[in-house]
């Protein structure tokens, strides 16, 4: 039996990492998926409370999570495809047009 | 028993991860991405949520990971020739920060999380986490948020075909 | 197998949100069929806002009411708040009419973006379940994001849209984990079994769901742009479409500060001693950090940008309150906020032409000359951002300070109105300009009939409100 | 009757509008005729108001005319009403009659402007703004009024946009207004806190009862609405404004920061005197600012060459005299003074501005001089309002500036009569300074300017106002009982029930354990009779100071016009005098500066040391923390969300 507490710090060094990623990378895309990985951080700790719980709400929350990390991603790539056509690259680093 | 899966398991996905986040190759950053993702569907079958794991390794590595594949592939980028695809410049005040600020978080999350007692786990019942219970549940007390995810995919898809299209008329 | 039990479906308590969405599904199909001429996708987008708003009453006087197993409710907050985000799109779509046609944006989707948009706030000031609520995020941010980067030729656009997306992204993560933790520490979605369940003490003191509550307050944060979150307000403000600005500003802000309520105020007022400390600090630090940024600015938007900053500040004393006076008070302040906005952002589109949005500080020198009446209104609008009786904005901060003194934050309030004196610092560069430089170069300014009636009713709004809240206020407080 | 009040800021209202609106279409003619007609109106209306109250039944309380219900905030009724009672209509008539005889006037004076209609747009809004904060029956309605009166003080200390020095003068009227209406708006919560509601009837009437007699709450209380009063009124600290805001139209001077406004702070102690009267520590620090203004702001009028700071610094110093009369709970004398101030520092405005006029736009007084032959009426008319202000019998200024002094020394200290004294005398001697500079003398005017008389549209008006000036005084001539009409007038204002409340007060604190009598106090509280001789000597006294005054100016500015420069020359203190004490640089150094600063370096620097330096290892360490700092605001994404996590963490810490 794993206890409860192994899987949340499982699911907060992922989430440390996904937030690491987003922090250190400067590709659009690799930060993307970094922030998925955070989501799916989360979504161990979800299920790991509906283990514990015997509930299933959890479980439809991650489901909701799914979903929204499909919407979020279509969203994100198509922004990054409409910026890539004014400017050949996603390196976050050269967009820096607004600032102070 | 379950503690031998689950170690070497975590220990994997956690390498994955930092694959991930480390990675200078985006196609390689993709697949360890895949690789995570399907180790995660591992855990979620330990912790028996059968479903999920199945949507997990459905929607997860197989539909969104493939659009980033798929994006990496359009666009074209290839790691070396851009510098986007490294990691920002060696500034050495901001990676200390960075990284004590990422440890101080974790080391108080772990910290939060080992403090707190959380009381007996239930006893689950065999159906648990099977697709019709999820299913059951979802279509009486969740049918709410299901029907509005609906919302969620239309705006999605049409913000994304608005943003994508080639040529607007 | 036995056959799933037919769902309890409240089919009237979601009718401004059914209206909507059918009018919103009517515009996108429309749009295949109309050409360039998209003024009658306009037409339908204001005719579904006006049925929405109309069917937020369906309910009758009976209300609260609780429908999806507490997932859904109909009450005072969500019936008004409703009633703003109708209010705001359509002012915002009035204000992107003209703008459209102007700047070449052409995509029949802007409307139905805005109506999902709307739709998705009103399911995010309705929900009482954390499941809901993030969806409903999820769908007002998605459309944003989509909205910002809508003029796909404009670099600002899409850096805008860009920046928005990652960082919103990254707070969801956030928001996510705390709303996880919440659940995970007290074993339920839904705000007002949450609420029972702390009410009786079972999970008081757990440390987990005190990290929980800092991981909301930085997604609600994000949402509604205090500091320290707030970095991607003035970017984002400044590079996306000036209608789409003053959208983000009213709208979708209103919407998370009613989740930001609903969370905090009726979910966990029980854990209030840990997390009044974490939002007043946030509250004080986005009055300050707003304020001084404003007074640097040269740019309108972005200008505007740290004053909403400063204004979520007074806004947070609201939540802090977590009393009806408070949540009355927000209702009164988002309104009167959306038309001072819609008002100045009407302004700031008109003095625009096309390629050349005039949006630095120095091309309205003399406007005070050319276009009395346009000065007089932006003039106007600028006291009462600033707080200035009778307009409405003194009467809302009022309200406010009234709401929180209640709750016994005299401290609070001092730093507000001290707040409301420095902002006034920055609120006045902008009438210096207007009334006390001479113009530079020449005013070419088209003065199209929709926008200045967006102005119009910003004008009539601000001054109703200010003279005359008392109905209003009755309604918010019911 | 009082039905009628609402047509008081009702007439000044429109015609602001018309002349805002419509003022460039329908002509100057028309702008005069309207912008006047709306204060002559509405000073017929007072004057109704005025004789309806000589027929109010003894001891009912005062009638009000509710319009509307403002805020109907729950707990919190506001309503917007209008309240006619002896003190407000004493207001209403110096703003109505004053405003009139000063909207005459600015026709002639303004008669060349181009913009005409503006400024008469503006000063109608102020007179609307005025009669707000003075006939408001509670404090919102007041507050209204009090911004509204700061924002077109704003607008017409602006009206000359095109200098560079008009805008800063506006802004900071304005700025440093709104640093005292903060106060003014904190006092006002805690009113409400301590009360439950913020009608002044109700208040006035609650405040023996609720409050304890010098206790924390009261001193607290009343201090905040005094930052409201320094504000507006400019007294230390916050006075630096008003000389600089004379870069307005001379008319506006004479209306807004002589004879209305910068008497709000004033009218609004004396009609919350039922708060001020519990709170012994608010009063003396009142008495001692006013004191300290009177004579600073005395002393800095000696040193100027402009006619208009010579007069702003003599208004700021007259202001300081009524806070000292409130101070000692003298509110009759300090609404006294306040109206005879508001006639001849009225008619002082209006005669400076028909020199300036006469001189085409010529301020300094050291370009002056011998300019009675030229012009007599503005002449005469300001020596009448000199003499008044200096307080020689039986001109207007003696008997209230007496009644102020007398006071000071019965019922305050030898110190606030000290400082009282030494003021008139220094005002004496400045104000006969300028009368004998400017008039007197051979003429230093420039060979091209002609000064002639001023048409009759505007020295009519000074010839009223030298007239009230002259025979104001009659309104209270303490010596005779019964003849302090306006003592007789105020009276159920501002009497106050001692008994009841030292009674209540003594019983709250006894429940609290402090036993404690105030029957002392009671007692010198009640009637006091003073000896007759006393007043009189006194009266002699300080005639004897201005006389003095008034010589040593004569000596200094006629007779040995050499002996000025010989004492002033490389006299660091004169310097200093004549720099206004430096203030103004003191509080740059300490508020604007840093603000400003902040506010550059945490954004408009950032980038172009900061960021990109950092980044590309060029720029120099300075330190971990300003560091910090620079990734403000740097359009990166990826440094704001490095900033969401630091607040993260932060936030966890804090928990």
């Amino acid at each position: 039996m794993v206890p409860l507490s192994h899987y949340l710090i499982l699911s907060a060094v992922l989430f440390s990492i996904g937030a690491l990623g987003v922090l250190i990378r400067r590709n659009a895309i690799v930060v993307f998926m970094c922030v998925e990985i955070m989501l799916n951080a989360v979504n161990i700790s979800l299920i790991a409370f509906d283990n514990h719980l015997n509930q299933h709400d959890g479980q439809i929350f991650s489901f909701m999570v799914m979903c929204v990390a499909a919407a979020e991603v279509s969203v994100g790539l198509a922004i990054v495809i409409a910026l890539f056509r004014n400017r050949p690259t996603v390196n976050l680093d050269e967009f820096n047009l607004m600032k102070w | 028993m379950e503690l031998l899966i689950f170690y070497p398991l975590a220990l994997v996905t956690i390498l994955l991860a930092l694959g991930v986040v480390f990675n200078t190759s985006p196609i390689n950053s993709a697949v360890s991405l895949i690789g995570m993702m399907l180790g995660l569907a591992a855990v979620f079958v330990l912790l028996q949520a059968h479903f999920i794991a199945i949507l997990q390794v459905i929607v997860y590595a197989g539909a969104i990971m493939v659009l980033f594949m798929f994006v990496i592939m359009l666009l074209n980028l290839k790691a070396g020739d851009d510098r986007a695809w490294k990691m920002r410049e060696r500034n050495l005040y901001l990676s200390i920060l960075t990284g004590v600020l990422i440890l101080l978080g974790l080391y108080k999350l772990t910290d939060k999380i080992q403090s707190t007692e959380f009381g007996e786990t239930a006893k689950l019942p065999d159906t648990f986490g099977t697709t019709i219970e999820v299913g059951t549940k979802l279509f009486t007390d969740y049918v709410l948020p299901f029907e509005v995810a609906s919302i969620l995919l239309l705006a999605a898809m049409v913000g994304a075909v608005v943003l994508a299209k080639n040529k607007v008329d | 197998m036995e056959p799933i039990p037919a769902p309890l479906v409240d089919l009237t308590s979601l009718a401004p949100v059914l209206v909507l969405s059918v009018f919103t599904m009517m515009v996108l199909l429309v749009d295949l069929f109309v050409g360039r001429n998209k003024s009658v996708l306009v037409f339908i987008s204001l005719t579904g806002l006006l049925m929405a708003a109309i069917s937020a009453f369906a309910k009758g006087a009976e209300i609260p009411v609780y429908s999806f197993n507490g997932a859904y409710v109909v009450d005072r907050l969500s019936i008004f708040f409703t009633m703003i985000f109708c209010l705001s799109s359509a002012l915002a779509i009035l204000l992107s009419v003209e703008y459209n046609k102007r700047e070449g944006i052409r995509v029949g989707e802007y409307y139905s973006l805005i109506l999902f948009c709307t739709v998705g706030m009103i399911v995010l000031a309705s929900s009482t379940d954390l499941i809901m609520i993030f969806i409903g995020i999820e769908i007002v941010s998605i459309c944003l994001y989509v909205l910002a980067g809508i003029r796909r030729g404009d670099l600002r656009s899409n850096e805008a849209s860009l920046k928005y997306f990652l960082l919103g992204a990254f707070a969801t993560g956030f928001l996510l984990y705390g709303m996880t933790l919440l659940y995970g520490t007290t074993g339920s979605v839904k705000l007002l079994t949450i609420a029972e369940r702390l009410n009786s003490g079972e999970v008081f003191t757990n440390p987990l769901m005190l990290m929980g509550v800092v991981l909301l307050v930085i997604g609600f944060g994000f949402k509604v742009a205090s500091v320290p979150f707030h970095m991607w307000a003035p970017d984002v403000y400044q590079g996306a479409p000036t209608p789409v600005t003053a959208f983000m500003a009213v709208g979708p802000k209103a919407a998370a500060f009613a989740a930001f309520f609903r969370v905090f105020a009726e979910g966990i007022p029980e854990l209030a001693p840990s997390w009044e400390t974490t939002l007043s600090i946030v509250a004080v630090l986005s009055m300050f950090i707003g304020n001084l940024g404003a007074i640097m600015q040269t740019n309108i938007k972005r200008l505007l940008a740290f004053s909403s900053v400063s204004h979520v500040g007074y806004i947070l004393i609201a939540v802090i309150a977590k009393n009806t006076l408070g949540s009355a008070s927000l209702l009164f302040y988002m309104l009167s906020y959306a038309f001072m906005i819609f008002g100045i952002f009407g302004i700031v589109i008109l003095l625009g032409r096309e390629g050349n949005e005039n949006l630095e500080l120095e091309n309205y020198s003399g406007l005070g000359f050319k276009h009395p009446m346009l000065a007089f209104c932006m003039t106007l609008f600028m006291l009462s951002l600033g707080g200035l009786p009778p307009l409405a904005g003194f009467v809302a901060k009022f309200y406010i300070f009234q709401a929180a003194l209640k709750e016994g934050f005299l401290w609070l309030v001092i730093i507000a109105v001290l707040n409301s004196a420095i902002s006034f610092y920055y609120y006045l560069k902008v009438i210096v300009f207007m009334y006390m430089k001479e113009p530079i170069g020449e005013f070419k300014i088209s003065l199209t009939p929709i926008t200045l009636f967006v102005v119009a009713i910003g004008v009539l709004g601000t001054l109703e409100l200010g003279i005359f809240p008392g109905p209003v206020i009755f309604l918010a407080q019911y | 009757m009082v039905n009628l009040a609402f047509l008081v800021p009702l007439f000044p209202l429109i015609g602001s509008i018309i002349n805002g609106f419509y003022g460039l279409k329908i002509g100057k003619d028309w702008v005069s005729k309207i912008a006047c007609g709306g204060p002559i109106l509405s000073f017929l209306v007072v004057l109704c108001l005025w004789v309806s109250l000589f027929f109010h039944p003894e001891g009912a309380p005062y009638p009000e005319q509710i319009l509307f219900t403002w805020v109907p905030a729950g707990s919190l009724q506001v309503e917007f009403g209008f309240q006619v009672d002896p003190l407000s209509c004493v207001m209403m008539l110096v703003v109505t009659g004053v405003g009139s005889v000063i909207h005459v006037f600015s026709i002639g004076y303004m008669y060349e402007e181009y913009s005409y209609y503006r400024y008469f747009a503006y000063l109608n809004l102020f007179l609307f703004s005025m009669l707000l904060l003075v006939m408001g029956n509670n404090f919102l309605v007041m507050f209204i009024g009090w911004e509204g009166v700061g924002a077109c003080s704003y607008f017409l200390i602006g009206y000359y946009f095109e200098k560079k020095s008009a805008c800063d003068a506006a802004t900071k009227a304005f700025v440093v207004n709104r640093i005292g209406d903060f106060g003014f708006l904190i006092g006002i919560f805690y009113v409400f806190q301590t009360f439950g509601t913020i009608d002044f009837s109700s208040v006035m009437a609650a405040a023996p009862t609720t409050l304890v007699y010098g206790s924390e709450t009261v001193t607290l209380l009343t201090m905040f609405l005094f930052i409201g009063a320094t504000g507006k009124s400019a007294q230390i600290p916050l006075y630096t404004w008003l000389p600089d805001a004379m870069e307005g139209p001379t008319p506006v001077s004479a209306l807004i920061h002589a004879a209305t406004m910068v008497t709000a702070g004033v009218y609004m102690v004396v009609r919350c005197n039922a708060l001020f009267n519990l709170a012994p520590l608010t009063l003396t620090i009142i008495a001692l600012v006013g004191g300290g203004t009177a004579l600073m702001a005395a002393t800095i009028g000696c040193t100027q060459w402009d006619i208009k700071r010579v007069l702003a610094d003599s208004t700021v110093s007259q202001l300081g005299y009524m806070f000292v009369a409130c101070g000692v709970g003298a509110y009759t004398a300090a609404i006294f003074h306040l109206v005879t101030h508001a006639f001849f520092k009225a008619c002082l405005f209006l005669g400076s501005g028909s020199v300036i006029h006469a001189m085409h736009h010529e301020q300094d007084i050291r370009r002056m001089g011998g300019l009675k032959d030229h012009m007599p009426i503005t002449y005469l008319t300001f020596l009448i309002s000199t003499i008044a202000i200096a307080g020689i019998f039986p001109f207007s200024g003696f008997f209230s500036k007496d009644e102020i002094l007398f006071h000071a020394l019965m019922d305050g200290n030898v110190i606030y009569w000290g400082m009282g004294v030494s003021g008139a005398f220094i005002t004496a001697f400045y104000m006969f300074r300028l009368v004998f500079l400017t008039f007197h003398g051979e003429s230093r005017v420039d060979p091209h300017v002609h000064p002639h008389e001023s048409p009759a549209v505007m020295t009519m008006p000074l010839i009223i106002l030298a007239g009230l000036a002259l025979g104001g005084g009659l309104l209270g001539i303490p010596l005779i009982h019964g003849w302090h009409i306006l003592g007789n007038w105020l009276e159920p204002v501002i009497s106050f029930d001692w008994a009841t409340a030292l009674h209540h007060s003594e019983t709250v604190l006894a429940s609290h354990g402090h036993h404690e009598s105030f029957t002392e106090l009671l007692h010198s509280k009640g009637e006091h009779h003073p000896n007759v001789w006393i007043e009189l000597l006194l009266m002699a006294f300080s005639v004897a100071v201005a006389l003095s005054g008034i010589y040593m100016a004569y000596l200094f500015y006629r007779k040995h016009p050499e002996l000025p420069a010989k004492f002033t020359k490389g006299q660091w203190g004169f310097d200093l005098v004549q720099e206004k004490y430096r203030v103004d640089e003191l509080y740059d150094e300490m508020f604007v500066k840093p603000t400003v600063e902040a506010s550059e370096r945490l954004w408009k620097d950032a980038d172009m040391k900061g960021v990109d330096g950092a980044v590309n290892g060029v720029a120099q360490s300075i330190g971990f923390m300003s560091k910090i700092a620079q990734y403000f605001q740097s359009g990166f994404v990826r440094n704001y969300a490095m900033f969401m996590v630091m607040g993260f963490v932060v936030l966890l810490i804090i928990i």
